[in-house]
């Protein structure tokens, strides 16, 4: 590999090569299908690791073409790297999860189509991340976009479609704004290359606002933070789950990817766009825990998740510091990880027993060790628990805020630390009203040895890089380069040490005071309460007690009640904070007032068209 | 002059006749009065191919016309109007007379052709050379058969459209499969 | 319905081949004298038309079946495109008057218009056929009357 | 000059008819009128004073025949547009004849209320 540069271009061409081969392969052999996408897939991964030591130090150009007065020009630099490593270790897992998991639907959709579309996906996903020219990058987006939609209308039911056609909708309102935000610093500064951008002092300070605001809610609807989230809790449930995991894991990152590419990489924007980014990500933690804790299915409810986490990743970024940027992005690649992990094991779940109702699950421990292994070590780490990856990141960004020298950090801090309780709370759900307490559905189908492998990795890797970070710091370090990043010194060994230890000893004194002979298998509880000493007058007034049955989704309702949150429910049930709701309001309002001239009377119409005939002649030849 | 524009007149009244009577019979035939009257005026106005051709397809049309309402027992096609529509058509009348008013004068005067009024015409060509190049002495079909064919082309596809659109909608077996309706 | 007394159907008979004689003489001689293929064509589906009116429609799909008036209506459609094409074939333009120009015919007589009078048939019996077809799907169509 | 108008009023009485009226054969009344009256203005434009018909007869000189000839391209264009309106015609009262027969009447607000 004397010249990495034309060899770059393989991550993009043979996916996209792939994805019609995929479909012909699959009219072959099944089998042969699933085999060769997990080959394709892993082999990108494989040489997007290969190809770390070449940008370590610089950006790595490729495949310059002129085309018009517009450059087709694809690079590589450290952080899309990053990205496309991400991207095509998901879609590998994805790919081996997925063969097991179609089974449902084999028979009744094309499963050809399906895989078809997943390479699809990942070369749209891996040429949006690589294109060194926004116009390029803009058609990947597009088609990163169409193929995302087609994988969210898969199972082809109503409410899949609703979903997608909403997400597409959305999507492409934020193409139209990117777009627009293009074609305006195309004007304005006579180029896309990134590269030139770069090179440029800064951006034409009249335009410089527009540009920069179209491109946030451009790539902020992608990225799913408040108030443009709405189209995420909506579309993940109703995609296929491996699909689930690639959107959540790493389509709404490919968004962050360009949000920060566009706003620290690119031009050097003034702290106030920063500071409105951070305070954006704070509340976008905030009112995502908060939704996702009363949500009683299952994969909404990782999505809501998927929201708060992503606000981190923005507060993160927002307070620009090398140590928050650092925090970010190490915690948009945990968060690629462990929520790969929960969508899949989620997946796994809705897969054995049909549902995604977390009231009538439960008790899956036991069926299944090796992927409660998995999930909760995920869980542990969306939560924040050391030793693990979650930690991590949280840590640096805890710290970010705290270092931050405005006066609105210490609101900043507080929102990541309660996010943080928050993610605990239903994370906490998510656990144990699917895998622990009593069995409430029967298993139909076991999962799979793919199934099992596709939790066990990024399970594995969350644990790895929870004890030893070194490769994350590593990876990290060329991004942000300039800025110097840790001050003082952690010692990840120390602290997992630490943890394991006081792990140790809880399991020695659970195991002295035998709690276990006490304690028998109950339905399940939470929140400290259970079915005895729950005061149900209080919160369940209205309920025959003599036949009575407490649902975790239900005791998680009292904090509906409460009066400080309980505007946020209601809102969010009345879509009062769903901009595409929004939309369609204003839109039939407008409707409704021109219906009086629209009648559907054949006469009205005529009357409207000969006078405006009339009067665009008269215009058209007075001049 | 006058007496086209008497025959204007009179195909105007025969125009409102047919807008303005409730019996379908009556209206239909005061509709051929319109096409009649005007073919005669083409004849007047030294178009005898179109007054040929104005008469036949008039003659169709009301038979047409004739089937599809009273050999359908159809008699009275009362016309209810609405007064706010009848408003609507005023304003438009009066912005259309002053639109016509304004650009009456561009048009070149009555009786004069732009052949009168322009040298290179390309009608003057056509009948300089209509003759000669085409073989036909009648003008009109010269031009619609060998100078314009393609519009020719074009208009029999244009026909042969629209007739198959109303075979399709009128075929039974189009709408409800072989062997009648419901 | 079977069609009007039995005078009109007398009269009918006599008159309608002069009708359709005179259809297409004024189609074929559209290049010397006012007429063509469009008033010739009219003129055709007009003698049909009063046939049908004449005899009752029930004589539509037995003498004068809808399936030969649109094959005559097709094939005239395609004999105009065929002349068309065969300008090609005779190394001029689409369309082109090749006849004319090849051997010319004295002027003021049928032969001086070239390829003019076989497309003014065509036209004329392609215009009589679809005009003819659309009337007697009109006069078939008797789902009203049936209600 | 008033030759025009008249052709203009025939083209408004059709287009009175076509808005106004509720009726469907009414309104394919009214847009006959008004393929009527579009003809005859174009025809009356291609009008020459004292011209004959521009059929070439036998013994008159070309020169002669162009002088006092109409104009032929207003006619020849206006026997197209004729015979595609009937074609139109035909189209039109096969669509108000479904329409009849779906609901039973030729009105077209009623049309409009039983849409479905």
């Amino acid at each position: 590999m004397s010249d990495p540069g034309i060899y770059g271009l393989a991550l993009l061409v043979i996916p996209l090569g792939a994805s019609p081969l995929v479909w012909l392969l699959g009219k072959v052999s099944k089998k042969l299908r699933n085999y060769f996408s997990g080959i394709i897939t892993l082999g990108i991964f494989g040489f997007s690791l290969a190809l770390f030591p070449y940008v370590q130090s610089g950006n790595l150009e490729f495949f310059t073409k002129e085309v018009g007065e517009v450059v087709i020009s694809f690079g590589l630099g450290p952080f899309s790297l990053l990205m496309v490593s991400l991207i095509s270790l998901l879609c590998f897992l994805a790919s081996i999860f997925s063969p097991n998991y179609l089974k449902r639907y084999e028979g009744n959709l094309n499963t050809n189509k399906y895989f078809s579309l997943l390479l699809g996906f990942m070369g749209g996903m891996i040429g949006a991340v690589i294109a060194g020219e926004l116009f390029t990058m803009f058609v990947f987006w597009e088609l990163m976009t169409l193929a995302a939609y087609f994988l969210i209308t898969f199972e082809n039911s109503p409410d899949s479609i609703k979903a997608g056609n909403k997400y597409f909708l959305m999507s492409e309102g934020g193409a139209l704004a990117i777009l627009a935000g293009i074609v305006l610093l195309w004007v304005t500064s006579g180029t896309t290359q990134l590269a030139e951008l770069g090179a440029m002092a800064a951006l034409e300070p009249e335009f410089s606002i527009s540009i920069l605001s179209l491109f946030l809610i451009g790539f902020g609807v992608k990225a799913a933070f408040f108030p443009i989230h709405s189209w995420l809790p909506d579309a993940h449930p109703e995609a296929p789950s491996p699909i689930s995991a690639l959107l959540s894991g790493i389509m709404i990152k490919v968004g962050l990817f360009w949000i920060i590419k566009v706003f620290w990489e690119l031009f050097s924007v003034s702290p106030s766009w920063g500071s409105a980014i951070a305070v954006i990500g704070a509340f976008t933690i905030v009112i995502g825990g908060f939704l996702a804790i009363v949500q009683n299915d299952i994969k909404r409810l990782i999505a809501y998740s998927s929201i708060s986490q992503v606000g981190y990743i923005l507060m993160g970024v927002g307070i620009g510091t090398g140590l928050g940027l650092a925090g970010g992005i190490i915690h948009l690649l945990n968060h690629a990880l462990f929520k790969g992990l929960l969508f899949l094991g989620a997946g796994i779940v809705v897969y054995v027993t049909g549902t995604r109702k977390l009231d009538d699950l439960g008790g899956l421990s036991k069926e299944m060790p090796v992927v409660f292994g998995s999930v909760i070590i995920g869980a542990l780490s969306l939560a924040g628990v050391p030793p693990l990856n979650g930690f991590y990141s949280k840590w640096i960004l805890y710290q970010a805020s705290i270092d931050f020298e405005r006066g609105f950090a210490p609101f900043l801090l507080v929102a990541a630390l309660f996010g943080s309780t928050l993610s605990v709370i239903y994370i906490t759900k998510f656990i144990y009203s699917a895998f622990l307490g009593e069995m409430k559905t029967e298993m139909d189908r076991s999962p799979g040895w793919g199934m099992k492998t596709a939790v066990g990795v990024p399970a594995i890797l969350c644990l790895g890089l929870g004890i030893y970070p070194r490769p994350l710091l590593d990876s990290i370090r060329p991004i942000i380069g300039r800025i110097p990043v840790f001050e003082g010194t952690w010692v990840a060994y120390m602290a997992a040490a630490f943890l394991l230890g006081a792990i140790i000893v809880g399991a020695a004194l659970y195991a002295l005071v035998d709690l276990k002979k006490r304690s028998k298998r109950k339905p399940a509880f939470m929140g400290g309460e259970n079915e005895e000493t729950i005061d149900t007058d209080m919160y369940f007034p209205y309920v025959d007690k003599l036949d009575f049955k407490v649902y975790p989704s239900e005791i998680y309702n009292s904090i509906k009640k409460s009066k400080m949150v309980n505007w946020l429910y209601v809102a969010e049930e009345r879509n009062f904070i769903d901009p595409y709701v929004a939309v369609s309001w204003v839109g039939k309002a407008l409707t409704r007032s021109f219906r009086w001239a629209h009648n559907g009377l054949l006469s009205r119409y005529l009357v409207w068209v000969f006078s405006g005939l009339i009067v665009i002649l008269w215009l058209l030849t007075t001049q | 002059m006058v007496l086209i524009q008497i025959f204007l007149v009179f195909t105007i009244i025969a125009a409102l006749i047919a807008v303005e009577a409730p019996s379908a019979l009556s209206s239909i035939i005061s509709l051929g009065a319109v096409g009649f009257g005007l073919s005669i005026a083409f004849l007047w106005l030294g178009a005898p191919d179109i007054a040929i051709t104005q008469v036949v397809v008039e003659i169709l049309t009301l038979v047409i016309l004739i089937r599809a309402t009273i050999g359908k027992g159809v008699t009275e096609i009362r016309g209810n109007e609405s007064k706010t529509l009848l408003i609507g058509s005023l304003i438009l009348f009066g912005l259309g007379s002053a639109f016509f008013a304004n650009y009456l004068s561009a048009f070149p005067e009555f009786g004069k052709s732009a052949i009168d009024v322009f040298s290179e015409t390309p009608s003057q060509f056509y009948l300089k050379f209509g003759l000669e190049k085409a073989g036909g002495a009648n003008v009109v079909n010269d031009i619609l058969l060998d100078f314009r064919a393609y519009d020719t082309l074009g208009e029999a596809t244009v026909l042969f459209t629209a007739i198959l659109g109303a075979i399709t909608l009128l075929n039974k077996d189009v709408f409800f499969g072989e062997g009648g309706e419901k | 319905m079977s069609g009007m007394s039995p005078i009109v159907k007398t009269v009918t008979r006599w008159v309608s081949p002069f009708i359709l004689a005179f259809g297409i003489y004024i189609a074929l001689t559209g290049h010397l004298t006012p007429g063509g293929g469009f008033p010739g064509g009219v003129i055709i589906a007009g003698c049909f038309v009063l046939l049908t009116l004449a005899y009752g429609k029930e004589k539509v799909d037995g003498v004068f079946s809808l399936k030969s008036a649109s094959v005559t209506d097709s094939l005239a459609s395609l004999s105009f495109l065929c002349m068309g094409l065969l300008g090609y074939v005779f190394g001029r333009g689409f369309l082109n008057n090749f006849i004319q120009s090849g051997f010319p015919g004295k002027a003021f007589e049928l032969l001086s218009g070239g390829n003019m009078p076989i497309i003014n048939v065509a036209i004329g019996f392609k215009v009589g056929g679809s005009l003819f077809v659309v009337f007697a799907y009109l006069a078939l169509f008797r789902a009203i009357e049936e209600e | 000059m008033l030759t025009y108008l008249l052709a203009f009023i025939l083209f408004a009485v059709g287009l009175y008819s076509v808005i106004n009226k509720r009726n469907l054969i009414k309104i394919i009344m009214g847009i006959i009128i008004m393929e009527h009256a579009v003809n005859a203005f174009l025809i009356l434009i291609g009008y020459r004073i004292s011209g004959k018909a521009p059929i070439l007869e036998k013994g008159t000189s070309v020169t002669e025949f162009v002088n006092s000839a109409m104009d032929p391209l207003p006619q020849a264009l206006v026997i197209t547009s004729i015979v595609i309106s009937l074609g139109v015609v035909a189209l039109m009262v096969a669509l108000a004849v479904r329409l009849y027969q779906h609901y039973g009447t030729f009105d077209i607000t009623e049309i409009r209320k039983l849409r479905g």
